[in-house]
């Protein structure tokens, strides 16, 4: 598909973070992209910088350096680097399409390795409360028509996901809730962020005092007394305040994010959250949604559910899925020492796993498949370059509530360079022939 | 060209009038011929029970609702799986199975088409992928509506041609293969936190009340002529004396089909068939249900069965779920759709000392032999609501078995024991009439003419079970029926062998079908135009990202039909 | 100084990201440490000269800056990426997940030292 | 009476699963069989003896089995899977799952083990003179059924979430426990005889948590009941005074949470309900 001429291109989807806006206008020129309408700074910042800093062959490690190969020989490396391996981590998966991760799901099966994708570091917790509680949620569209409390916890829309309020929540215009007047916004955090600028009410909350809050706020709810003068930083007083605006709201609706999963309690804090919100439900509608990262790490959760029936952290050594978090989870994996190869893809986990954990991958085979170059492309010994999903190439993705919506390019790729899918169809393909070899 | 001769088993077939004679069925390049040549691959049925490939009318097996609960139960998947092998992707059971060992599990049994009943339509996307990633058999989807605000708006306006074009638009921009209604209005009104009772309760800023949603879609159905009947989850759910509300509901369209052919189909029954004002006094309204049925020809219904074990229930009825999660105080997820539906899960152990679970058991058992047709009865447990696919082979041996239901019985909650009819119903099922209930039945319902059966031209899809009728009495050898049943000797799809002893042989993709009712462009036009009007304001997706491209499903297969407007 | 530590996203951090992991404005945004303006005094360096943060894992070097955001004394922020990991825990505690927010932290002045970039960085981290 | 020694010829890098290592396993086979048995090492499947040197030295009578495992087993996971009698002794560490699904007879580890130490177990004794990791007694996720049965005692630390969902079973930890002992336990008693560093008994609904070291604060959803002297579990009495709470009110508990009274002054705020 070459684009020649400048032309607007309507709809199309953000590839970002997990609130994929889908009413962007692309202005494209001769195959380069001139400017993005509609969008947020960080969207116009992706679709005009794209193709910065970008390796055009694959690469392997030959004595300790990176050298440019042919796409065949990068395949064959993969593919033995792999087979061979006895326990080797599949890792990534959030940043590309769903056709991707089904390949990667297959391919962990053959080689019989540990598949997880990036929830595992930023929502991984909530899925742990969800087994043991459930979930009252919806699709974005219910805030936005119906939502008269808007309560972010642990959350920072405003620099993570910058359309969010503004399209989904406080700021968006509903069917039955016309503007911002007819919603009371709560942001509850360690501190008095930018998006808290922008609440009705800001709390806040002392580091790592979470559970207590949500405990003592469970409490409130059910019309118990509080012992206890202050909790978490919080005036008792303060707490019955915020239970009473809960329970008096027609519907309302609570956005947690990061702030919850990675504190002291992790997925606790999530699952007394969660039981904190059913409560609700016997007084009043009321919601609870993850501000998930990634523009697919929804997908990589749905289409992990689907396959093996575990949503991430899936252990295929044995042949079936089994499922663990903090045992099949890619830190602990990598903390332990466990693994004997990796492949990473559309990731880097070298920017953000603790020291230790790099430390190990840096000194096992790495392949990795990543559009740019990264601190974990350093220390890799087989590097694909590819094309960008939701620019170069088209693909399924999963919003953050769920939504499933396709991406479609809107300008091509540089001449060689394969899609992930493609990449990891062809290693695939050698792996089969060298197992079925064996 | 490919050539298969099943040889010298015991054919059933009903929909061509064959009731186990020996037969031998010839197929070519996928449909069933006249005849074959002498190069023809040969299994030797000889001894063994044939029938048309199973075909199940309701059963959810994929979507965002599907993947809910699979999210939700890890300790579900633990204790059953599926091993990689070179020609089977991996997986996990129990009671939600993963989308590869769903297709797989569907194929031992002998069953070759499956639909999935309920999906929100801004969801069907969802379903797909996951269809497309279900091996092996046919397959189709139908979306939800009747609490959506389209149709409810045209329809408060009286406005149903345009409602039908809406429904036309809906159905190919999801690939939807027929109408689902669930709770019609009561879904919107539970995502506002109200329950709705009955069909005459006004929904809430909507101004329009059940009945008249069932009517008009009921008529829509009828302008865009679609294979399927509107496939109705009544209201009330969730309310204990429920089943005159399903009476109402299957009387609300008397009338409308003219030519005494069906025009609404009731699912999973069982869930709505209880009489009663409180827990304790619940009973089986079956023998009224039935009744109704069996005097009125413009209804199908499919049972709902239960089986007693730990299963996880599922439905868009989000109200019904949140009374479940507060009877059984389990885990609970509810997701509610922006404009459409709702959603909720909640896993459920059903239990024989359980008075209320007993009952149901046996409303689910009398509904199937109290209505004496059994083409307009068919065998469902609205897997995973009733209980798992997997267990269709206990139900049959019910169904076939007097001895088999009386073994059951003496172990169910004796005040539902002595408060049921079933005790007292000698009726067994035979052979031709389960392959009724579990093939030709749900293939004629949903309108697939080359289903259900083994006429010349039909899909060569063929179960062939190691059960010879002529040397064992069901009723009495129950147990073996239930054997044979449970993996198929032999799996035959569109002429290839799937499956051999109960083991999966080969994977081929299934068909996904979904229905394109043309309506004039005019009428078409104005609604389009209409929906573009509406749509950025009522849904969190542009219209031209919400419709979905043919290119989307893994094997499309488009039914065209030319609508009355 | 002994401080909590939070790391987290930031504006600067997902630009600096999709702009490149190599470039001036990437190292510019997530190389850094920001802190109460009264905390920098005490510690009485400048802005923009480098502090040393320490934790029970390890310690990094990075520029000190004014909390952009909720400057709250004893808080420190970092923006995600390899300089933070250099002091983040990989103890999950049976859940998968490492201690990216409220850690325990000693930040001191650090005028001298070097920050390294990326590839220094990388390396420096491998060799352990 | 047969006594087997399972010596570990090198040093593990991947993680072998050993479920079959229990004597329930071992009792009907020959020292050759036992070699043979199938384990996992990482994705490939490997023979006992790839790994352990197997030896027997049989002494007295009786069908009882004893298995000893030599060398640093840390990462030989489900030592003990299901073992019904007889008995094992790991001499060094061991890995995760330790005694998984146990229902009789008895585990010692002299060293530490991994976490998820006694997972879903249902009677038996299982020993650990170092530490344990993270979740002892609990299940695997999703599930509302943890610890059944039985007793575990850790002479060292333990870490996060002792006891996740127990519905029955004495855990005794010696040392000191991380966060959450006892979280939505149903039945049962968690002792703990050091510190804990918070939030015991989050959502529990039964059984007992008693902390006799220091514990930062108790979750606002406990309610102080009494001051007592002393607690009892089973037989023994233990010293207190001890701060007694019920909960957790938001799941209409009806657990009891003992914190040691002067190891806690923090606590004293819960005086003032005493009625005088």
């Amino acid at each position: 598909m070459m684009i020649l001429s400048k032309k607007i291109i309507p709809n199309v989807i953000c590839t970002f973070c997990g609130a994929t806006c889908d009413d962007l206008q692309v202005t494209v020129e001769n195959g380069k992209v001139l400017n993005v309408r509609s969008g947020c700074s960080t969207s116009l910042s992706k679709f005009v910088n794209y193709n910065v800093e970008r390796y055009l062959t694959p690469l392997v490690k030959k004595d300790g350096e990176l050298h440019e190969t042919s796409y065949e020989d990068a395949i064959a490396r993969s593919a033995e680097i792999l087979a061979n391996a006895k326990y080797p981590i599949l890792y990534g998966w959030s940043s590309t399409s769903n056709e991707a991760s089904r390949a990667g799901l297959e391919l962990a099966e053959w080689v019989g390795g540990v598949i997880d994708n990036t929830t595992t570091v930023c929502h991984g917790p909530t899925l742990l409360g969800v087994h043991d509680i459930g979930e009252v949620s919806a699709s974005l569209g219910e805030i936005r028509h119906r939502a008269d409390l808007v309560i972010y916890w642990g959350s920072n829309p405003v620099h993570s996901h910058p359309h969010h309020v503004m399209r989904y929540s406080a700021l968006s215009k509903g069917r039955f809730r016309l503007s911002r007047k007819d919603r009371t916004m709560v942001v509850v955090d360690v501190r008095k962020t930018d998006t808290a600028k922008l609440a009705d009410q800001f709390i806040q909350i002392e580091p790592n005092g979470d559970y207590e809050l949500m405990c003592a706020l469970r409490m409130a709810v059910r019309g118990d007394d509080l012992e206890q003068d202050v909790i978490a930083g919080v005036p008792a007083e303060r707490i019955e305040e915020l239970a009473d605006l809960m329970i008096s709201c027609q519907f309302g609706v609570i956005f947690f994010g990061v702030g919850l999963t990675m504190t002291q309690g992790r997925h606790r804090n999530i699952d007394v959250a969660l039981s904190l919100v059913r409560d609700l439900n016997a007084r009043t509608k009321f919601l609870i949604m993850p501000m998930r990262g990634w523009y697919n790490v929804a997908g990589a959760n749905q289409v992990s559910a689907w396959v093996t029936g575990y949503p991430y952290a899936v252990d295929l050594s044995q042949g079936y899925p089994r499922y663990n978090p903090g045992d099949t989870t890619a830190v602990d994996v990598l903390a332990r020492g466990d693994c004997d190869a990796a492949l990473v893809v559309a990731s880097d986990p070298v920017s953000n796993f603790p020291v230790e954990v790099s430390r190990h991958l840096a000194k096992i085979p790495v392949i990795t498949i990543d559009p740019h170059p990264s601190a974990t492309t350093l220390i890799s010994e087989v590097v694909f370059p590819t094309t960008i999903v939701g620019i170069e190439t088209g693909g399924g993705i999963y919003r953050m509530d769920g939504v499933a919506i396709v991406t479609k390019p809107v300008v091509s790729p540089p001449p060689g360079l394969h899609s992930d899918v493609e990449i990891l169809q062809d290693i695939l393909t050698h792996v089969k022939k060298l197992k079925m070899g064996q | 060209m490919t050539e298969l001769l099943i040889r010298n088993g015991f054919v059933y077939d009903p929909l061509n009038g064959i009731e186990g004679e020996k037969a031998d069925i010839s197929i070519r390049d996928g449909k069933v011929a006249e005849s074959v040549g002498a190069g023809a691959t040969v299994i030797d049925a000889t001894g063994m029970m044939v029938m048309p490939g199973g075909v199940d009318i309701h059963s959810h097996i994929a979507g965002s609702k599907v993947n809910a609960g699979r999210i939700l139960r890890p300790e579900d998947h633990e204790k059953d799986v599926e091993r990689h092998t070179p020609i089977t992707r991996a997986g996990t059971g129990h009671s939600i199975p993963s989308t590869f060992t769903t297709g797989y599990r569907y194929a031992r049994l002998g069953y070759t088409t499956v639909f999935e009943p309920a999906t929100p339509l801004l969801k069907t996307r969802h379903t797909h992928d996951e269809l497309n990633d279900t091996p092996i058999v046919d397959k189709g989807c139908f979306p939800l509506f009747g609490n959506d605000w389209h149709s409810m708006e045209y329809l408060q306006q009286g406005r149903i041609e345009e409602c039908a074009a809406y429904i036309a638009w809906m159905l190919r921009a999801t690939k939807g293969y027929a109408i689902k209604l669930v709770n019609p209005g009561g879904v919107e009104a539970w995502k506002r936190g109200r329950y709705l009772v009955g069909l005459e309760d006004r929904v809430p800023n909507f101004d329009i009340t059940p009945r008249e949603i069932v009517r008009g879609i009921c008529k829509a159905n009828q302008l865009l002529h679609l294979p399927h009947t509107i496939h109705v989850h009544t209201n009330d759910l969730a309310k204990i004396g429920n089943y005159q509300t399903t009476i109402d509901t299957m009387d609300s369209v008397r009338g409308l089909g003219g030519d005494n052919k069906p025009v609404i189909h009731i699912t999973h029954v069982q869930f709505t068939g209880r009489t009663g004002s409180a827990w304790h006094n619940v009973g089986s309204g079956a023998p009224e249900i039935a009744d109704y049925v069996n005097k009125h020809d413009h209804v199908t219904v499919d049972m709902g069965q239960i089986v007693f074990m730990d299963t996880t229930t599922m439905t868009a009825d989000g109200g019904f779920q949140y009374m479940l999660y507060q009877l059984s105080g389990n885990k609970w997820m509810n997701f509610d759709v922006e404009v459409e539906t709702g959603a909720g899960i909640v896993p459920y152990r059903y239990r024989r000392n359980n008075y209320v679970n007993a009952i149901q058991w046996g409303i689910g058992l009398e509904l199937a032999l109290l209505i004496k047709d059994p083409w307009r009865v068919y065998m469902t447990t609205d897997h995973p609501n009733g209980g798992d696919f997997t267990k269709y082979p206990k139900i049959i041996s019910w169904l076939m078995s007097r001895k088999a239901r009386e073994k059951s019985i003496a172990r169910i909650n004796s005040i539902a024991r002595n408060k049921l009819d079933l005790p007292d119903i000698d009726r067994e099922y035979t052979f031709s009439e389960i392959a009724v209930v579990t093939r030709a039945g749900t293939a004629k319902a949903l309108g697939l003419k080359q289903k259900g059966h083994l006429g010349v031209g039909a899909d060569a899809d063929v179960a062939v079970y190691n059960l010879n009728p002529t040397k064992i009495d069901p009723s009495r050898d129950y147990r073996l029926v239930r054997k044979a049943l449970k993996k198929a000797a032999f799996t035959v799809k569109d002429g290839r062998i799937v499956v051999k002893n109960g083991e999966i042989v080969e994977t081929p993709m299934g068909r996904t079908y979904w229905v394109d009712s043309q309506v004039s462009e005019g009428l078409m036009g104005k609604v389009e135009s209409e929906m573009r009007r509406t749509f950025t304001e009522y849904y969190t997706v542009q219209m031209d990202n919400y419709a979905m491209d043919d290119s989307e499903l893994g094997r499309s297969s488009r039914v065209s039909v030319k609508a009355e407007v | 100084m002994k401080v909590t530590l939070l790391s987290g996203r930031s504006l600067g951090q997902a630009k600096g990201k999709v702009t490149g992991k190599f470039t001036e404005e990437y190292l510019r945004n997530v190389a850094v440490c920001e802190l109460d303006p009264e905390d920098l005094k005490s510690l009485g360096i400048a802005l923009g000269q480098n502090v040393k943060v320490t934790t029970k894992t390890g310690s990094v070097v990075v520029r000190a800056a004014v909390a952009s955001q909720a400057a709250r004394r004893g808080v420190v922020f970092m923006p995600y990426g390899p300089w933070v990991n250099m002091v983040i825990p990989s103890e999950t505690y049976g859940t998968g997940m490492p201690s990216l927010k409220g850690i325990e932290a000693e930040v001191t002045a650090a005028p001298n030292e070097k920050l390294l970039d990326l590839r220094s960085l990388v390396g420096h981290m491998a060799r352990g | 009476m047969k006594e087997i020694t399972l010596t570990l010829k090198r040093e593990l890098h991947l993680p072998v699963e050993a479920g079959e290592i229990s004597p329930d396993k071992f009792r009907e086979k020959s020292i050759g069989e036992i070699e043979g048995i199938k384990i996992w090492e990482g994705n490939r499947q490997v023979a006992l003896a790839d790994i352990f040197k197997v030896s027997e030295n049989s002494g007295g009578s009786g069908d009882e089995v004893t298995i000893r495992v030599v060398g640093n087993a840390a990462k030989v996971r489900k030592i003990g899977y299901r073992t019904s009698s007889g008995s094992i002794i790991v001499d060094g560490n061991a890995g995760m799952y330790v005694g998984e699904e146990m229902s009789g007879g008895s585990i010692l580890v002299t060293g530490d083990t991994g976490s998820w130490l006694g997972t879903k177990m249902k009677g038996g004794q299982i020993e650990v003179k170092g530490n344990a990791g993270d979740y002892v007694g609990a299940g695997y996720r999703g599930t509302t059924l943890g610890m059944k049965g039985g007793t575990i005692l850790v002479h060292g630390n333990a870490g996060q979430e002792v006891g996740c969902w127990m519905t029955d079973g004495t855990i005794r930890i010696k040392g000191n426990t991380g966060l959450m002992p006892g979280i939505h336990m149903h039945k049962g008693t968690i002792w703990i005889e050091g510190d804990c560093e918070g939030r015991a008994g989050g959502q529990m609904r039964g059984g007992k948590v008693i902390i006799c070291g220091k514990t930062p604060t108790v979750l606002p959803s406990f309610a102080f009941e009494e001051i007592r002297e002393k607690v009892k579990i089973g037989e023994e009495k233990i010293q207190g005074p001890f701060y007694v709470f019920s909960g957790d009110m938001n799941e209409n508990g009806k657990g009891k949470l003992s914190v040691n009274a002067p190891n806690n002054p923090q606590l004293k705020w819960c005086e003032k309900y005493v009625e005088a």
